[in-house]
């Protein structure tokens, strides 16, 4: 059934093979799950590693798995297409998925449930890997669902716990809200376009016969269900929610799956996005607001995995700013070198989490350095990463964004671009001062927790490793290449030319991020009597940084209650009142139509028989006489 | 005219030899009885008559010897006994159809006589005349019909009997000749197929010929089963022994006819043997070529031909009367459940197979 | 209609009055048997002797004989006085009557001119001998000859499945009794 | 023989005497007796037709109804000894549970 380039199917079905065999031989030998579970991973990041260097001598692969709908007119194979953009999004899924299924084998080895858990994680891998090599949007779709439901599975993981499993409801209806904009856009466009091919729809004849106002709707309609999956305003709070799941889900959904589909999806459809430049325009005003709203929160978390989840809204956000202002290439970088930096936070808080004894409160750590020396140089690096610290990772990426930010052409946003750019700066500030806050508050310092916490295995710390060096080098080793390598599915940056600067430039570049953690440091080792004096100062500031701005008291009482009083009203005015009042309404009067014909039939076969007769013989008269 | 008349004479003829052979048939049965069983008989009424007039004088021997014979007990003081007794009707029920019942029972047998030739046709003062009262061309069909409706007068004569024991012989007379009724069809069938018509006439025709030139293509030879099987399902349909389970004195005192007496009685008894000699005659007719003398023809149309035919048919016919009153004497009485068993499990699929069998040898011939 | 057949049609109506009239069943049965009876004479001159003759053979002799039969085997009693009603007994006399008054008049009309030239051409080829009749029914109509020895071959299996009393073999249902004996 | 009239009245007055006995007798049986009547009145009614038509179609259908009536009486006489059998009568006004 295969056709085209049979080792692209070895990707995506490899990790769905190992999802049944690490469940149907796990539930013989649970040890051998994890096992089965990574190298079904690594044999899908092999054939990616294979197929990414073949990559530069054919340009791109595609293959055709079978036939999906076929009807008439209408075929829907199962296409998958693997360019430059697939290429480097599978190399972040695969590789970084691969750690952290590593990490999971060590992290997970005492819970009963791992077997469901290797296979739920190696489902999100090819769920990922469909959504991110699908050639057309309803392929891509069950990719994106995909997703969704093993968020859901993994989320809830821990199913018992009614709190749990409610975030991963949560997780899941907000994604499939998200969801209607993906099925409105893909109406949208074969409606227009009469295609959902992917490559056909970056062609620009094909594009031209949308409408500028059905382009607007589209390129909209995408963009909400990005804020789905990648948690933008408003639909970013079941994000922080997800941290019920197990750390390395966590990891997982923040830095390999799940909330870089929305930036894959806008940049793979970028053609549709730029249609009216009021889109991107949206695109950006949105991201910065949840850019700061996450940042801000994520000041006041004192639970070190909502901190990383705010931060990860927050780097999003970022993203979606790149995405804004055209610049898809540096998007999908900081994409990257996010989930380089972000999954190398996570599975650092997870064996923190994990020496702890589940203890998830800052508050009770400190001083760890000690206890778990390589973690807290991962997780140092890691947070220097994310800060936008010269030379690691995090700040080329970032670096790259604020840069793009100056260069947009946007007319909806030409006047505000200083304005933007100001706001994304202290939002880096921010993001440096919450990050170096939690670093602190975990490794240094004295330990205020109970019980002595210990270092994780080595199969946990590897993965952490790989990940810290990555994050120290990605940046740098991939900074102006990557975007250049991607310019052949992504549109190029107009107008910004990637200047290479100095080191002097590289410091200055860096000094919203050292400003940041320089900040943290005063505040929360030194000089904490100047921490407390903010505190008395900005009580309602942290309040509602605390409380997440609400969002979700807001979202609670703006949405869900009116739709819940609305569905009482449906229910009982509709539902009660007319539907089953008509139901009961047909039964009572046909009961009353039975009750008076119940009498009619006797049981008496004589009476059925004289009717009969008498019918007759009225007939008889009619048909004989009366015609 | 002349045909009215001829009709008369034939109707009246038909009917003398059905009651003659009723009558024969009852004397064979007291005599032969009686002679089976080691005993005397009737022997006396008439036996010692004497008479001083003088016209009466040349026939005394003969009657003498007639009583002897016990024949005048059967024809002549059985009668008067019937006639003199007290008719007598059970209380609660419908004086008509207890008077009716034996009348049905006897009238089908009577009529059935109608559709049977007694001897070959022929020509009478240039007149061509059929010795058949009614020669129609279901003729095998209406003696079926006739006999299924004799059934009626034995199932009115035991319930109008009005008691148990009645019902119960009535209806087991009733079950009884349905029963054989079936397996008779049957064989009728099977004939029809062989001679290839429903008339008996044509059939007794068919027999005067030769098969393959030497054997004569009687029933008996073509149809040796059925004529076993008729011979049993006639038997069994007469309601005697060794199938008189209706009728059985020892489980149901008399069965269907406890309640008759008198003329009524006899009724029933005539029937009996009206149907042992209908039997017998069509016994005689489908099975043993009629009028038929084997490898001799006999001249067509002649009169004294006919007359010939049929005192040889009558031989035959007092042959299968006299078989059927030695069977009846001579075999226990069956059970009723084998009587069933008998009637369904055995005649009817022999019946079947019977005439299947035919039917694959005439398609096959 | 000749003589004979006034008569038959007489003594028809008479026994059909008296099936429906009878309060005995058994008397009715009778009074079925005297109409079959008549109408088997009324084939018979209507020229379809083979009819008249499995007239005799299938109603008289199998049917009304078993009707017969169960009668006797119930022994039912009288039935008693009249629980339907004058009422619904005028009624149903009332809806007969005026078939009757509806359906004459267009039979008279329709039918008393097209008979006798008709009957006179016809009426060799109508004669429904044996031979005749077995010619149709083995010919034209041998399909539905041959379905109607199904349709008899079903009604034996269903009337001995029917009839068969509850074997003890056959485990009785929920609150199931058993059948009272007859 | 100058008409046929005779029998289709005939005919029909039996039949409208089959009828009325059903709807006024309560004994099952002769109820089916009526529906024999009613049967043997059309099957008059074909062979009148088959005389006015001149041919034999008519005496074929009362022969195949003969044998559907012969089917029914097996059938329906075991139908009525079965209901006999339950409710210890065959009127059909104590067979009257079938109702609501």
């Amino acid at each position: 059934m295969v056709t085209g380039d049979s080792r692209l199917s070895v990707i995506v079905v490899a990790p769905l093979v190992g999802a049944l065999a690490s469940f149907v031989i796990g539930r013989q030998a649970p040890r051998l799950a994890g096992a089965i579970a990574s190298l079904a991973v690594a044999v899908s990041l092999a054939v990616t590693v294979a197929l990414f260097q073949a990559l530069s001598v054919t340009g791109e692969f595609s293959a055709t798995l079978s036939s999906w709908i076929s009807a008439g007119q209408f075929a829907l194979p199962l296409d998958l297409l693997f360019d430059k953009l697939s290429a480097v999004m599978c190399l972040v899924v695969t590789g970084v998925g691969l750690l952290i299924h590593l990490y999971s084998v060590g992290y997970m080895a005492d819970d009963p449930g791992r077997v469901r858990f290797f296979a739920y994680l190696n489902l999100f891998i090819f769920s990922m890997l469909v959504l991110v090599l699908g050639r057309s949007l309803p392929v891509i779709f069950i990719g994106w669902e995909g997703v969704g439901l093993c968020s859901y599975l993994l989320i809830g993981f821990w199913f018992t716990n009614t709190e749990f499993a409610r975030a991963g409801r949560k997780a899941f209806v907000m994604n499939r809200i998200g969801d209607l904009g993906f099925l409105v856009a893909m109406a949208v466009l074969y409606t227009a376009c009469g295609t959902l091919d992917i490559v056909e729809l970056r062609k620009a004849e094909v594009l031209e016969r949308l409408p500028a106002d059905l382009g607007f709707l589209a390129g909209l309609a995408l963009f909400f269900a990005a804020t789905g999956k990648s948690a933008q305003i408003p639909l970013f709070t079941w994000l922080p929610d997800a941290m019920a799941g197990p750390t390395p889900v966590s990891a997982l959904i923040h830095a390999a799956t799940m909330v870089t589909a929305g930036v894959y999806l806008m940049g793979r459809m970028s053609g549709v996005v730029e249609l009216d430049p009021l889109v991107p325009a949206i695109v950006l005003w949105v991201a910065l607001a949840t850019a700061i709203v996450a940042a801000t929160t994520a000041l006041a978390q004192n639970d070190i995995k909502k901190v990383l989840a705010y931060s990860t809204v927050s780097q999003l956000g970022f993203m979606f700013l790149a995405v804004g202002v055209g610049a898809y290439g540096v998007a999908i970088f900081h994409v990257v070198t996010h989930a380089f930096f972000k999954a190398c936070l996570f599975l650092s808080a997870g064996s923190v989490i994990h020496g702890c004894h589940h203890e998830q409160d800052m508050r009770r750590m400190g001083g760890l350095w000690r206890m778990m020396p390589l973690t807290c140089a991962a997780y140092g690096v890691a947070t220097l990463a994310i800060a936008g610290i010269w030379p690691f990772a995090g700040y080329f990426s970032k670096h790259g964004i604020l840069a793009a930010i100056s260069g947009s052409h946007n007319p909806f946003l030409f006047e505000y671009v200083s304005l933007i750019g100001v706001l994304a700066t202290a939002v880096a500030v921010c993001t440096a001062l919450y990050m170096a806050r939690s670093f602190i508050l975990t490794f240094l310092g004295s330990y205020r927790g109970e019980g002595r916490p210990h270092e994780a295995p080595a199969i946990m710390t590897l993965p952490v490793l790989v990940l810290a060096v990555l994050s120290i080098v990605g940046g740098a080793y991939l900074d102006g290449s990557l975007v250049e390598y991607l310019q052949g599915p992504l549109p190029a940056l107009s107008g910004h030319e990637h200047e290479s600067q100095g080191v002097v430039g590289h410091l200055l570049g860096s000094l919203p991020g050292m400003l940041g953690a320089g900040a943290a440091l005063v505040l929360f080792l030194y000089m904490t009597g100047v921490k407390d004096l903010l505190r008395k100062v900005g009580w309602p500031l942290e309040k509602l940084f605390a409380g997440r701005y609400f969002v979700d008291e807001v979202l609670d009482s703006a949405v869900v209650r009116p739709i819940d009083g609305l569905s009482q009203v449906a229910y009982r005015s509709l539902d009660r009142g007319i539907l089953e009042g008509s139901g009961s309404g047909i039964g009572v009067v046909s009961r009353a139509v039975g009750e008076l014909s119940r009498r009619m039939t006797s049981g008496q076969v004589a009476t059925y028989l004289l009717a009969m007769l008498v019918a007759v013989s009225v007939l008889f008269v009619i048909f004989v006489q009366v015609r | 005219m002349f045909e009215l008349f001829v009709l008369l004479i034939k109707v009246f003829v038909v009917m003398n030899l059905a009651l003659v052979l009723a009558s024969l048939c009852t004397w064979l049965e007291r005599k032969g009885s009686a002679l089976i069983q080691d005993r005397v008989g009737a022997n006396r009424a008439g036996a010692f008559i004497e008479s001083d007039k003088w016209f009466l004088k040349p026939a005394l021997p003969l009657v003498r010897m007639m009583g002897w014979l016990g024949v005048i007990n059967t024809l002549v003081c059985d009668s008067l006994k019937g006639l003199a007794k007290e008719d007598f009707t059970p209380e609660g029920t419908s004086k008509f159809l207890h008077a009716v019942a034996p009348i049905i029972a006897v009238l089908p047998i009577l009529l059935a006589f109608a559709v049977l030739p007694f001897a070959p046709d022929f020509t009478l003062f240039g007149y061509h005349i059929q010795a058949q009262v009614a020669r129609i061309d279901a003729g095998l069909l209406f003696v079926l019909a006739m006999g299924s409706v004799a059934v009626y007068g034995v199932a009115i004569a035991g319930w109008t009997g009005n008691n148990k024991f009645s019902l119960l012989g009535s209806l087991r007379a009733a079950a009884q000749m349905i029963s054989y009724e079936l397996p008779m069809g049957l064989v009728f069938v099977a004939l029809i197929v062989v001679f290839g018509s429903l008339d008996i006439y044509t059939i007794v025709e068919r027999q005067g010929e030769l098969l393959w030139g030497f054997v004569p293509q009687w029933g008996i030879v073509m149809q040796p089963v059925g004529f076993v099987i008729l011979l049993l399902a006639g038997m069994a349909e007469t309601k005697r022994g060794p199938f008189d389970l209706p009728e059985a004195e020892s489980e149901l005192a008399a069965g269907y006819f406890t309640e008759y007496s008198g003329m009524k009685f006899l009724l029933f008894w005539l029937g009996e043997f009206a149907e042992i000699g209908l039997f017998a005659m069509l016994l005689a007719l489908l099975f043993f070529g009629g009028w038929h003398i084997p490898w001799v023809t006999l001249p067509e149309g002649v009169w004294w031909a006919a007359v010939l035919g049929h005192v040889v048919l009558m031989v035959k016919v007092v042959f299968f009367c006299v078989l059927q009153i030695v069977i009846r004497w001579t075999l226990p009485r069956f059970r009723y459940d084998h009587l069933m068993n008998l009637g369904w499990k055995m005649l009817l699929p022999l019946s079947l197979i019977n005439l299947i069998g035919t039917a694959v040898v005439k398609v096959a011939l | 209609m000749t003589f004979m057949g006034f008569v038959l049609a007489l003594c028809a109506v008479a026994s059909g009055i008296g099936v429906i009239g009878f309060r005995n069943p058994l008397y009715s049965a009778f009074s079925l048997v005297a109409n079959l009876m008549t109408m088997a004479g009324l084939y018979a001159l209507l020229d379809a002797h083979f009819l008249a003759v499995s007239q005799i053979v299938v109603y008289a002799g199998a049917i009304m004989v078993l009707v017969l039969f169960v009668l006797m085997l119930l022994n039912l009693k009288v039935e008693g006085g009249p629980k339907l009603g004058v009422v619904r007994a005028t009624i149903a006399l009332g809806a007969g009557v005026l078939i009757l008054m509806t359906a004459v008049q267009p039979i008279f009309r329709h039918f008393e001119g097209m008979s006798a030239i008709n009957l006179r051409e016809n009426a060799a080829r109508t004669v429904g001998d044996v031979a005749s009749i077995g010619e149709q029914l083995f010919g034209r109509y041998l399909v539905q000859f041959e379905l109607s020895s199904l349709v008899l071959l079903i009604g034996i299996v269903g009337a001995v499945m029917l009839a068969k009393r509850k074997s003890a073999t056959l485990a009785p249902r929920d609150g199931y009794q058993g059948a009272k004996e007859v | 023989m100058a008409s046929m009239v005779g029998y289709l009245g005939l005919s029909l007055l039996l039949f409208v005497i089959g009828a009325i006995g059903v709807c006024i007798r309560r004994n099952a049986i002769v109820v089916f007796m009526c529906i024999e009547m009613m049967l043997n009145a059309v099957n008059l009614s074909f062979v009148t037709f088959s005389k006015l038509n001149g041919n034999l179609d008519g005496q074929i259908a009362v022969f195949f109804v003969m044998v559907i009536a012969a089917a029914e009486a097996a059938v329906g006489l075991a139908i009525i000894l079965a209901v006999f059998r339950s409710v210890a009568s065959v009127e059909t006004s104590d067979a009257a549970e079938l109702k609501w």
